[in-house]
């Protein structure tokens, strides 16, 4: 739809990402690739085909993967991520399903149980709220209620549809949800970087994984090696560094805090800009050795304010932190509302850029009560 | 069927409403200033119309995402649909809802779901407050091919078999779902039409028949009505553009181009419309008119959702929470 | 079953209380009863007593309520909750439902459109995971999505079921999830007098309400007054005064934070106990300005610590209440694990009086790290 | 159904063994040294005996909250289970689980879900990996009438229909799901009985009858093997006990005392050892030798569970995730 073009394909900024090519890159492929080593070498790819070849790199090297969703054959193949998969891989190991959210969930966690290991693409989070009861009842806790007797290794994925007036049934961001879940583990990706390896990840990962992607992270492109390899679940990533202020921002926010960031160190300010990348395991270390340097914390996240993402990281810094907290935590978040169908109103609705920076610039140097 | 000629032209005139409104949007979809998917009911309208000329006005409807077609056969106001995709504070849900969320309480709409099922244990619902508070008022739920595929459809029917419910389903196979036909989704016919014969009125019908449609409600209406309980009709007919947007958005090459070409020829709008000019139950003038007057009627509907207001940054926080 | 003795029937602690008979509770009756006056009123009744008193007087106060869920007529009637009702109030308006928790709560969704207000009994909070996309994509958002058009009046009810060995499964306590929605107002009563009249309340609003209630609750007995009265969603209370420390507690929680506070003002600590009663909405300031005296914030709950009730309220408090910090936050809550079955595990996973006296005790004196 | 003397025997002794497991956990279960709800098997052994008989060793079940039968019947180690009712680090899921989380993976039990239906799409997943794996294994799904009232039922069959997996469906009728009688929850047969006859092979059948469950369940067993597709056996019988705990923790007053009865004179084992008997398949010290093994083995187990480490606090954090 025209109006879609919420935001123009773009490439990704060029960010630190320190532990792009890190220790923490863990090849997937026999011999160690180039990009191990060396400098970034890989193709400017957008953010859908990194998601695809990683789909396709997972499927090639283990029979056990297969990918499975109401739509992943459609001609669009769920923005781009599993286009064109069941030309190559054939129907039965890329298929669509019944719109039988509640039950399908439990196929997957059966076929898991069963030997294979399942993708399975449920669109929007939204329609993740069939899922629950085979999620959280069954999925993340058979591995404990067995004492460890068995298994349930599959991957969950849902993007997140900002904009479009997709109101308020068809845009939210339910990471808040899932977060609380034990058992399961959480992605959410920023980069086309992340994107490839972390789904790789999440399909060697032996326990049942969510990956909350976003509509806006769609629009990106960004350097991606060819070969297979795993970005690890746990570890988040410095994206920019800064002495005054620490900011966890989770998705395409990274992008958005990373721009903001940019705005002010001309102002004087710089912060440090943090992508957890998942955020069950959190990468707790990460987060407090920053805000141990700066003193400050500003938390970002695409999801309703209260009891989101944002609480609990707000939450982890005021317990294991206090030390080091020069000033209160700033959380921004979307207002604790259904999302509005209306442009106006969506505008009203959203932060961005415009609102990360306000917070930074609020806890750097002092609210103005 | 015997129906005066008043009420065919009654039901030829809803659909032909319908398909023009259909067509408007359609035709202006591009120009960007209704920022909110929508759903076409383009082929169906023989569906909507046929089951709504047999509901009274304080009966209810459940709706879904492909929800305009239900929104005006009903009785719903155009203005104020028209303002709703255009996003604007007169609009029938205020702005806050779009397309997919209709709302016309004074004529049975309460609201429209566009969770694919959602709204069919909430139709269910209704019929289950009118037959606690003793009314003889009946509750429609609309759904498509793909939200039979939701186990919510079999636990709601199972719950209105069991309490005689005054519901009526009503099921519009269209044949796909998104880019997904039907026999990737269902393993043949439902399992309600021949399962529960003791217990369910069913039918498979042409859904792009209005009278047998208006037939085929009014059996199950009226049997609602006097307390026997729910039934479950299959409206065969066919999405003929594509899911979402206008036709130059839809994705090609998931459909038959022979398969659309046989749904075109069979147009519940044009074969209705052809039926009744041989029967003599409509004329050329009169379908002039009709045209004229419902052109009329769309711009100004059109017109009015231009010049109103849209909602502002004030407007956000409001209605969260009903006082 | 005899091992479901978890705690012995009793009455549950005098607490000050001071709103229990105070402005911000409402009598519902046509004349002012007397409780609304003078002091204490009432007879000492169970939890189930309490909480079935209100049923049964929404019951006949309003033909539109009814009482659905499955099992609400079995003999044991929901931990007495709904006992005999369907004697007194007919099947019709008090009926057994078949286990269909996903479309049943569509139903109640749809009965409350068309006029009634259903109380629907879903047992435990486990089976609300069938129910989330009625209560979380429907329920919370159809005022909202209309513009205001439509409103959903409705009270759903679950109890946590802790103890009986219940497991992974039957036992979870899932206010973390359902904090985080907007539109869903959500109760955790702690006493016999509010179990009545937050049921009353919820009843009479407008809003779909979820109440959280907790098998512990239900062994207690406390005054309650016969006539029928609400108690307003979104009104904390203060259960104890303390100037050393502010503990908020929900549920049965609270008894047990009591408890604490009693053992360690002979130890020179006064703690200050906040019960909520309502976690959505949350009466924020009745928590901030009692950190604002206290300094010091200990945060208790039945549920899963990361991402929960306890992540919320601590992050609300680094956020708008940083200055008048003294101390980490501490936050009590059971650890992040599914409940495991056996009775040794179920009394290392469970906190209770022990777990906050420790807490408080470190939050006051400064941890030994 | 022409069984020999020895397949008679052992339908025979897997029913008598898990009736006297269960009487045994009834009879101590006032003791509180079983802290774990207990849904007993006690009435319906013929069901779980006669459908496991059909299956092999590496054929998977999927039970439910009342899921000692299965357990036993598909070759459960007894010590293993009571040790997990006594709540110890030797039970199958090592004291985490209790009675209602049983799984024996030797046996292609992969776990038991407590939520009810739960375990419905769990075993269609598990026919499906065994379909995508070219294996000709079958997934045999335990579950009540509870169960089917929940949507999962319908989503699951259309997809094993849908993909024709080899998941055979077993539902036991025992007439009640806690103190709700069937007849408040379904409103007559299963729709899927007379509803897909042309796509599944369904029958509704006596569940007391050892050898019509194990000849029915060869039937579905086989035509899953070959790839045909799945089945629905809805098997009739009576849970004679209470839903959960021992007879004195039953409450009273839901059930009328002549249906019990009446039910009480039609047990599956009495029945079926008299039946043997009468046929000379058995004597009377075949029969005694197999209680005096079967007490023995129970005694056994229940020692071995008794004397078993409980878990401790250390053990809390294990098995959260898998490595
Ligand atoms: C629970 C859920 N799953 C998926 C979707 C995405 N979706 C929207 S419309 C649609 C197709 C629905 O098909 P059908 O019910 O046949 O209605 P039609 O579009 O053909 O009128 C899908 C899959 C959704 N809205 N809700
Ligand atoms: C989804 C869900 N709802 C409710 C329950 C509570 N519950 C446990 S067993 C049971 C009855 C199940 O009846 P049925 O399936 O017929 O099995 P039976 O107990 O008769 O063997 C209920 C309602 C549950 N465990 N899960
Ligand atoms: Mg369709
Ligand atoms: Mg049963």
């Amino acid at each position: 739809m025209p109006w879609s073009r919420i935001k123009p394909d773009t490439n990704e900024p060029e960010f630190l990402s320190q532990d792009m090519h890190g220790s923490a890159t863990r090849g997937l492929a026999a011999s160690e690739p180039d990009f191990q080593r060396g400098g970034p070498t890989g193709r400017r790819i957008s953010y859908g085909e990194a998601t695809n070849e990683a789909l396709s790199q997972a499927l090639s090297l283990d029979p056990r993967v297969f990918v499975m969703g109401q739509g992943v054959d459609d001609p669009s193949g769920m923005f781009g991520a599993t286009k064109n998969l069941h030309l190559t891989y054939g129907r039965e190991r890329v298929f669509d399903t019944p719109l039988a959210e509640t039950a399908l969930s439990g196929i997957a966690v059966g076929a898991a149980l069963g030997g294979m290991r399942p993708v399975y693409f449920h669109n929007r989070p939204d329609f993740l709220l069939l899922a629950m009861d085979q999620l959280v009842n069954h999925a993340a806790k058979w591995h404990y209620m067995f004492g460890g007797a068995a298994s349930v290794p599959l991957v969950f994925w849902a993007c997140v549809g900002r904009g479009w007036g997709s109101a308020a049934q068809h845009s939210q961001a339910l990471q808040g949800l899932f977060m609380h879940v034990p058992g399961l583990k959480l992605v959410m990706p920023s980069t086309c970087y992340d994107a490839k390896g972390l789904m790789l990840a999440a399909i060697a990962d032996n326990n049942p994984v969510l990956i909350i992607d976003h509509r806006m992270n769609f629009k990106q492109r960004g350097i991606v090696p060819e070969e297979p390899y795993t970005v690890p679940l746990g570890k988040g990533v410095i994206r920019r560094n800064g002495r005054d202020v620490t900011v966890v921002a989770v998705s395409h926010l990274v992008t958005e805090a990373f721009l903001a960031a940019q705005e002010l160190a001309g102002e004087g300010i710089e912060a440090e800009i943090i992508d957890p990348r998942t955020l069950r395991p959190l990468d707790e270390e990460l987060i407090l050795s920053s805000v141990a340097r700066t003193g400050r914390l500003v938390v970002c996240d695409t999801g309703w304010k209260t009891g989101g993402v944002t609480a609990e990281i707000a939450a982890l810094v005021a317990e294991k932190g206090f030390g080091s907290l020069r000033a209160p935590i700033a959380r921004v978040a979307n207002p604790d509302l259904p999302t509005p169908a209306g442009y106006t109103l969506e505008q009203a609705y959203y932060i961005g850029k415009d609102d990360i920076r306000r917070a930074i610039v609020n806890t750097v140097r002092g609210q103005e009560a | 069927m015997s129906l005066t000629f008043e009420a065919k032209r009654n039901l030829w005139r809803s659909m032909l409403r319908i398909r023009r409104v259909q067509e408007r949007i359609e035709s202006e979809y591009l120009k960007d200033e209704m920022k909110t998917p929508v759903h076409l009911y383009i082929g169906q309208e023989a569906i909507a119309t046929g089951v709504c000329a047999a509901l009274r006005a304080d009966d209810a409807i459940n709706s879904n995402h492909r929800s305009h077609g239900h929104y005006l056969a009903k009785g719903g106001d155009l203005k104020a649909m028209m303002a709703e995709l255009f996003c604007r504070s007169t609009g029938c849900s205020k702005g806050y809802g779009g397309s997919m969320h209709l709302v016309d309480v004074a004529h049975g709409n309460m609201g429209t779901s566009a969770i694919v099922g959602g709204g069919i244990p909430i139709g269910t619902g209704q019929g289950l407050a009118f037959q606690m508070q003793k009314l003889d008022r009946v509750s429609v739920v609309f759904f498509g091919d793909g939200a039979a595929d939701e186990g919510t459809f079999y636990e709601s029917l199972n719950f209105a078999l069991l309490k005689k419910l005054p519901v009526v389903y009503v099921m519009e196979n269209n044949g796909w779902a998104v880019c997904s036909p039907t026999n990737t989704r269902h393993c043949g016919d439902n399992v309600f039409h021949k399962g529960a014969t003791d217990r369910l009125f069913s039918a498979k019908i042409d859904g792009n028949d209005p009278e047998l449609v208006l037939e085929t409600a009014q059996k199950a209406v009226e049997r609602a009505r006097r307390g026997e309980g729910p039934s479950f009709i299959e409206c065969v007919t066919y999405r003929i553009l594509g899911h979402a947007g206008c036709v130059s958005q839809d994705p090609k090459g998931y459909r038959d181009l022979a398969e659309i070409e046989a749904w075109r020829m069979r147009c519940p709008v044009c074969a209705y419309q052809a039926k009744l000019l041989a029967e003599c139950a409509l004329d050329a003038q009169a379908l002039a008119e009709a045209e004229t007057e419902i052109s009329a009627e769309i711009d100004a509907a059109f017109a009015f959702a231009r010049q109103s207001p849209l909602p502002t940054a004030a407007d956000l926080h409001h209605n969260l929470f009903c006082e």
